[in-house]
């Protein structure tokens, strides 16, 4: 299945590119598309301890079973304010 | 509970709100929030914050935090303005307004509020450097 | 630490008070309450509240509050306005505006100052029914 | 001594009156000027132990020493905001 991967703030600059498209085996969850998306930018495996990780529009956590299709954002922690 | 977001690149007019506030008759306290951009970040002086927003999400996010509220104190309405984009030194980025009956629940509401944003909402600054 | 106490009959006009706002270039944080007369007391309809201060304790006793306050909190200005005389209902009879380096302390301060006010300066209230 | 008394909120309207002056013997303490007030004001008597007692502009304790021309306010709790 292929899901539709977004960088954002330092993480953009860490993967040189805001978005791109990762090929995952069915049933895969965002823990190994994390690990997947941490070798395929190294620079973001620093980082991978503190990293946020949002499906569609709501966060979720290491066991989110993933589906065809899904939008992934990767983000380091929030600042708004 | 009213709740009004706003996200923007336009600098924030406080006056204008004010005068745009409508409060019921059992309301007693109001209580806003600027946060504004200040001249250094760490021991570096700035010029500016530029902030970043992934827009849905952040607009998604506030709306929870807007549910978890309502369900939490008695608070008429909320008004939220981020500014997002360049925002210079002394100019707010945040504006923040809780009407409330009494003033216990309108200051906890604002600062869970900011609380929540700084948890939840995905809104990240970059200091702009001399 | 910059104070500024008025206590007037006037009706409290906050846009005219935000634009004169000054901060310097380290302060991140302003705090802004309105105290605003409800349209009840206890299980009576009322038209407006009658404050009556005695003034010159009051604004003693407001300085000692803000030496306090000077003491305990990293605060760069005060800014206090209470309306006397008969304010009418849904009409703020109080703002406070605190501006400081972080929000943690602008929040405290601000509350800090409506909480000293409740015990300490002579002001009283005369509920005036339908 | 002559001390020089206000009322102010409700208790002008229990006194009946705003001001008024009090002769007190020397060394006599602002317990026992509220004592005597209370006697001539019996209104006032109710209010005994939420009265709220200044010297000029300072708030003073029952033991505090009054002395001849002091102008002492009695009040009730206060309520601004």
């Amino acid at each position: 299945m292929r899901i539709n991967v977004t960088f954002w703030s330092y993480f953009r600059d860490h993967a040189g590119c805001s978005e791109t498209v990762v090929e995952l085996e069915t049933g895969a969850t965002l823990a190994k598309l994390h690990e997947i998306v941490c070798e395929q930018f190294p620079k973001l495996a620093g980082a991978r301890n503190s990293a946020l990780k949002a499906v569609g529009m709501e966060y979720e956590s290491d066991d989110f079973v993933l589906s065809d299709g899904d939008d992934v954002s990767f983000f380091p922690p929030v600042q708004g304010g | 509970m009213k709740t009004e977001l706003t996200i923007t690149t336009d600098p924030i007019d406080e006056p204008a709100l004010a005068k745009r506030r409508a409060m019921g008759d059992g309301m007693g306290a109001v209580v806003c929030f600027l946060g504004v951009v200040r001249g250094s970040e760490g021991d570096k002086t700035i010029t500016a914050i530029e902030y970043e927003a992934f827009e849905p999400m952040a607009r998604h996010q506030f709306g929870l935090l807007f549910d978890a509220l309502g369900q939490r104190l008695p608070v008429e309405s909320v008004r939220l303005v981020h500014r997002i984009g360049v925002v210079p030194v002394n100019e707010p980025s945040l504006w923040v307004e809780v009407i409330a009956p009494h003033r216990a629940e309108a200051f906890d509401a604002c600062q869970f509020l900011i609380d929540g944003m700084k948890q939840k909402v995905p809104i990240w600054k970059k200091p702009l450097p001399v």
